[in-house]
């Protein structure tokens, strides 16, 4: 009864920090939202974005959010084999999402569109680099997951780990459909 | 080579006359110190017993007097401010405008972000989960966490006497765009940063924790209307805190950016908004001002009912005045920017909302007046601080319903009737609750109770202290004197009534004289009032049902409650306590690695203030690996035996 | 047994997501709709999707209550939805007072050559 | 100290200070207490009718308070203590409502008075109202008359019963607030925007007034004086300024950008549209936008 009581303690901890960290970006989705127009003689949303390269970035991190999800129910089943596949798919998709935004970012600036250049530059690199930056934390979490794994059997503090991860996961891609309908799709 | 240290040059070291002596001041303190404790041998003690505690009474203590620290400061900020503008009738006063700004702006800071929230904080540590019958905060390494970056924020902040640079000169919010590069290029702005981010991120830690705690851990039977009111209050208070600090933190983020990487949120050209980041630190701004008065209004419901003899009158109408603060709350910030040219809808709009708030907390003054009817009421010192309370807040209420009419508010915002306004609202509210909580769990704490007779003589220095301090300031409001004013012509007549607020400042410094007094005089004469029963106040909620200071599992048993003041309800069913079975306790160990994860935080800040980036590298490393090292190491629990607990139940001797 | 709906849970929960987050591409890209009824409909695919997202992948409705999961979340929604629709509505206000693009500027910018 | 002598001190301390106030506020000239302007005057009617609401509270309270405390005090040895008295609901509908009332006539006020008093719209008045473009520099004022070709700094005149159309902007300063106390409210000034502030002096007289919002170290020097003269007097006074003959060109008001506290008053004659200029410089150009500190020629 111990072990579940403080369970759902680290759970609602946990999930009153992703509540902050989603104030946190909403603060960005606000700040972006007024400032989307202040473009100042740098170029505007629709000049600078590839829809078609945004939109398999949204497709690859909703399957890695899948794959995550997978993961997280091969863990309950105690199939070893199948939770290392599914978390290796879910940080291979993660790294690949995290190539095409970065290598977005330095086609950006190769043209010159810096972030100092406009607010409308700015409030765009700061909202999908705070996102991009979660994502590459979220990685190295799992690769420190994975290492932890790979030392231990499936017990419950690692399913409770693995849990959580997932729950980060999810709220990163449920940022990111966000991000993906009000930055790119709207402009 | 010479870029090593980033901007941290030889220049920026201290010249100023202040920033000398306060460098002076702070390092024979710290040498006293240490010397008195090597003196001791008491470095053992202090290391294990206090500073690596996860025990929340031991960091609630600890957050008090780090709190004190700082309201010394504060106060010597505030007298300093205040001689000045005595003198600077027509003269130049003895600062020049840029110090007389960094020191105003230095007192806000300190007084809202490491007095009153460090108060606060403290409060909560020790008598929140006694209130709910729990042995712990839900998370211990984050509250030993939360305490020690809430402690790297204060160094942070005191470090430019050390280290020299200046302090932003911005007022206390850093509005935009005075605060960006172009007009503040120095490290002022840095500091404030950097000290806001560190203890913000301790605030915010420690919400999570409180409102994790009250949702998870009350005593079985404790349904959550069978709270006491100050757990109420500090569960709002933290949802508050969790809701909003975030908003905070990103603003400071995106200042930040504007300032390191030449970004353009809030700058004047390239298309940047200032208004935006007086818009969102305003967003912020507001609920905090709740998040500091709420707990207040906790304590008093807890006194006014003990002091009274009587249960509280109308228990569910203050949570649900309490409830429609904390929402409204956050519905009012334009109020502060009434006078930047919004139209006459919106400005009515939250003119309104803000008066809105006044209906509850009218509706709450008004329950503690009926709880005090046909009670039998002790006029001790808590209640003296009460009773302070609707003398002052009354006043600071009614020019808060001025304040919030727009036309009114065109002609004071930022005079010094404004100041007077939150200054009653802060001292006169939130103040002296924090004075009245103290007061009134002292003996819970430390076991004796605090001198009466010198609490009273505070209490009276603090009470003419205020009015002689800070209704002039009123009146020079609406001579049209404006805030964080450092120069002016004696002809206008103002010098007359600074010179009274300057008396009344030495009134206050009385006051706080005499509360040191209690304290030592109390130390001194401990043993007389001695108090063995736990319960000296002839208390109503769980905490006065632990022995006094309250052993470090807190409850041997954790208590079943089955109405509200459980203890009341105990004591009035008279039942002789049975000895219960005793058994194992698991309680958290001393962890070290809050303290270490706050230094490596310290050293970020500092080199981020100075530039130094491979510094802050370092530092990150730092807080990775030690993170990495916390969640590898499993055995965060020692077991407290039976038989232990037993025998130190014992010597209580309140078993029948 | 318990596994196999979850499962089947999850998969429903990306099929719809995927089916969602095409639906908005294609709308935008062969422009369907446009102007303010286009931004509407992005916005709505947008939170169906968080719906979905929520009830399959997060199981936000099934939690046992007391619910404080759900509850803190939508308290967080409401200071979501606070945050950004207030920011919008006050500084857009204040653009529209703070107008400056009236005649005066705009002749200096024309003489100077600068178009806006 | 027993309850008997606290509660007296306290109540007589209330007393004292009230009386104190009254009495020094009846005897000073307290600027926002005699307003001489019509905006002034009605803000000035706002804040007795929110004083005179307040009381509503605060003697209740007070009396209340004291009352109670004074007759269930502990060594009164009343025998109506009633412990367990926890709640009663036709005391909790008085508790909501008093307050409840008070709110309502406020908002009813508020409303009202938001609208009449909006600082962008003009003040009635037969009169065609005079604009003064006031652009806020880092710590000083400058004042253009567009209409009659010259500029002041630190100090600004009209003529009085006559409605003043002030837009404020700022250039290469931080947010400021221009404020004239006798006169009515204050409005914010910015760089790159233009916001209004509409007001009407009454009287023939000189106001002082102040920036009321932090800008920086030269911050508290940064006063004016507005005078408020007859219709005469106001022209004589525009011929004399432009017959001193001395053009703000761009040179001059380069000057007046750099930062300097405490300027002296001084009279300029002014040929070019140079408000519109300031707000020009912060509109995105092609290129960049005007390098603060290289000015284009004119």
């Amino acid at each position: 009864m111990v072990e579940h009581k403080n369970n759902d303690k680290t759970f609602l901890g946990f999930w009153i920090y992703l509540m902050t960290d989603l104030i946190m970006f909403a603060v960005l989705f606000a700040t972006f939202a007024v400032l989307r127009n202040n473009t100042f003689t740098g170029p505007s949303g629709e000049e600078i974005f590839n829809l078609p390269f945004v939109l398999a970035e949204t497709l690859i991190l909703l399957t890695s959010s899948f794959t995550c999800g997978l993961a997280v129910l091969a863990a309950r089943k105690g199939d070893k084999k199948q939770l290392y596949s599914w978390l290796l798919g879910t940080l291979f998709l993660g790294f690949a999402f995290l190539f095409m935004e970065l290598s977005e970012f330095q086609e950006l600036i190769h043209e010159g569109y810096t972030w100092t250049k406009s607010a409308f530059l700015s409030s765009y690199f700061t909202l999908i680099g705070t996102h991009g930056l979660h994502i590459a934390v979220g990685l190295f979490w799992l690769i420190i997951l994975l290492i932890k794994l790979s030392t231990s059997e499936i017990n419950s503090s690692i399913i409770r780990k693995l849990t959580l991860f997932s729950l980060f996961w999810h709220f990163l891609d449920i940022v990111w459909i966000f991000i993906f309908s009000i930055v790119y799709l709207i402009a | 080579m010479e870029d090593l240290f980033g901007k941290l040059t030889l220049q920026a070291l201290p010249h100023e006359w202040f920033t000398i002596g306060g460098a002076i001041s702070m390092t024979a303190g710290g040498l006293g110190a240490i010397l008195l404790l090597t003196y001791l041998k008491r470095w053992k003690w202090l290391w294990t017993e206090w500073l690596t505690s996860t025990d929340p009474k031991k960091i609630g203590v600890m957050y008090i007097t780090v709190a004190v620290f700082m309201l010394f400061r504060g106060v010597l900020d505030a007298v300093l401010l205040w001689l000045h503008q005595v003198l600077a009738g027509g003269g130049q006063g003895y600062l020049t405008a840029d110090h007389f700004q960094q020191i105003s702006t230095a007192h806000g800071v300190i007084m809202v972000f490491f007095v009153a929230m460090g108060l606060l904080f403290g409060l909560m540590n020790i008598i929140v989960p006694l209130q709910i019958g729990a042995r712990d905060l839900a998370f211990p390494f984050l509250n030993s966490l939360g305490f020690w970056l809430y402690v790297a924020g204060a160094i942070l902040i005191n470090i430019f006497f050390v280290f020299g640079g200046e302090f932003a000169a911005t007022g206390w919010l850093a509005i935009a765009p005075l605060s960006g590069l172009e007009f503040s290029p120095g490290v002022g702005v840095d500091y404030w940063i950097w000290s806001l981010q560190i203890s913000g991120l301790g605030t915010l830690i420690g919400g999570i924790n409180f409102i994790v705690t009250i949702l998870k851990m009350r005593a079985p039977g404790m349904t959550l209307m069978r709270m006491p009111l100050f757990v109420w209050t500090t569960l709002c208070s933290m949802i508050l805190v969790v809701s909003v600090f975030p908003i905070l933190t990103m603003t400071i983020i995106l200042l930040n950016l504007d300032r390191l990487l030449g970004m353009h949120f809030f700058t004047t050209g390239f298309g940047g908004n200032p208004m935006m980041y007086t818009n969102l630190i305003w967003m912020w701004g507001h609920p905090e001002v709740y998040i500091l008065i709420l707990p207040a209004f906790g304590i008093y419901s807890e006194i006014v009912a003990t002091f009274s003899g009587k249960r509280l009158f109308g228990y569910t109408t203050a949570v649900v005045a309490v409830v429609a603060v904390t929402l409204l709350s956050t519905l009012v910030w334009l109020h502060h920017f009434f006078t930047m040219g919004a139209d006459a809808n919106v400005n009515a709009f939250f003119g309104i909302m803000t008066m809105i708030i006044a209906i509850p907390t009218g509706a709450q003054i008004f329950n503690w007046i009926a709880t005090m009817y046909k009670g039998k009421i002790r006029l001790t010192t808590p209640m003296l601080w009460f009773l302070g309370f609707v003398a002052t807040f009354t006043f600071g209420g009614m020019a808060g319903v001025m304040l919030a009419i727009p036309p009114i508010d065109y002609q004071v915002h930022n005079s010094l009737f404004l100041v007077a306004h939150f200054h009653t609202m802060a001292i006169g509210g939130a103040l002296f609750g924090l004075f009245a909580g103290i007061s009134y769990w002292f003996p819970k704490v430390f076991g004796f109770k605090l001198n009466e007779k010198l609490g009273q003589y505070a209490f009276w220095c603090w009470l003419v202290g205020f009015f002689t301090s800070f209704v002039p300031l009123y009146i020079l409001g609406f001579m049209g004197v404006t805030r964080r004013l450092d120069t002016y012509d004696p002809s206008t007549g103002w010098q007359f009534l600074f010179l009274i607020s300057l008396l009344g400042a030495g009134i206050i410094a009385l006051g706080i004289g005499f509360q040191l007094l209690q304290i030592a005089v109390s130390i001194l004469k401990r043993k007389e009032n001695q108090n063995t029963t736990g319960d000296p106040w002839d208390g109503r909620t769980l905490e006065w049902s632990t022995s006094s200071p309250p052993p470090s599992y807190s409850f041997a048993v954790i208590p079943t409650v089955d109405d509200r003041d459980a203890f009341w309800t105990m004591k009035q069913a008279g039942k002789p306590i049975s000895k219960p079975i005793f058994v194992d306790i698991h309680a958290p160990k001393n962890t070290a690695s809050g303290i270490y994860i706050s230094a490596f935080a310290l050293i970020i800040g500092f080199s981020l203030v100075w530039h130094i980036f491979w510094l802050t590298v370092l530092g990150f490393l730092g807080v990775i690996i030690t993170v990495i090292v916390r969640t590898f190491n499993d055995d965060t629990e020692y077991t407290i035996s039976a038989s232990e607990i037993a025998k130190n139940e014992e010597k209580r001797g309140i078993y029948g | 047994m318990k596994n196999t709906s979850e499962t089947n849970s999850y998969i429903i929960g990306f099929s719809l997501a995927l089916l969602l987050t095409l639906t908005a591409y294609f709308t935008v890209v062969n422009n369907f709709l446009d102007g303010g009824i286009l931004v509407a409909a992005i916005m709505l695919l947008a939170f169906l999707q968080l719906f979905v997202q929520a009830s399959f992948f997060l199981h936000l409705w099934q939690e046992k209550n007391p619910r404080w999961n759900l509850l803190v979340f939508l308290s967080t929604f409401s200071i979501i939805v606070l945050v950004v629709i207030g920011s919008l509505w006050i500084m857009n206000n204040l653009d529209y007072r703070h107008d400056n693009t009236h005649e005066g500027v705009q002749k200096i910018l024309e003489k100077e050559g600068f178009s806006r | 100290m027993s309850i008997k002598p606290t509660l007296l001190l306290l109540i007589s301390l209330l007393f004292l200070i009230v009386i104190l106030v009254v009495f020094f506020i009846t005897t000073q000239d307290v600027a926002l207490l005699n307003p001489k302007g019509y905006i002034a005057q009605k803000q000035f009617e706002l804040i007795k009718f929110a004083v005179f609401l307040g009381l509503f509270i605060i003697i209740p309270v007070f009396s209340l308070t004291f009352f109670t405390v004074w007759k269930y005090r502990e060594e009164n040895k009343d025998k109506n203590f009633f412990p367990s008295f926890g709640n009663d609901s036709k005391m909790q509908v008085i508790f909501w409502l008093i307050p409840l009332i008070i709110i309502l006539v406020l908002t009813i006020i508020t409303w009202k008075y938001t609208h009449l008093l909006d600082p962008f719209k003009s003040v009635a008045s037969e009169k065609p109202p005079i604009v003064i473009q006031v652009v806020a520099l880092r710590w000083k004022w400058l004042f253009i008359y567009p209409e009659q070709g010259i500029a002041s700094v630190n100090f600004v005149q009209f003529p009085k019963k006559t409605p003043v159309q002030f837009k404020l902007t700022a250039d290469e300063a931080p947010m400021n607030s221009f404020w004239i106390p006798k006169l009515g409210g204050q409005m914010y000034a910015m760089t790159g925007m233009q916001t209004q502030l509409n007001l009407i002096a009454d009287s023939r007289e000189e106001f002082s007034g102040s920036a009321a919002e932090i800008s920086g170290a030269g911050f508290g020097k940064m006063r004016f004086t507005a005078k408020s003269s007859t219709e005469e007097d106001f022209e004589k006074w525009v011929n004399e300024t432009r017959s001193l003959g001395k053009e703000l060109t761009q040179y001059e008001y380069d000057k007046l950008l750099k930062p300097s506290e405490g300027n002296p008053v001084e009279y300029f004659s002014i040929y070019d549209d140079l408000y519109n200029v300031i707000l020009a410089k912060y509109q995105p150009q092609n290129g960049s936008q005007i390098n603060h500190y290289n000015h284009t020629n004119y």
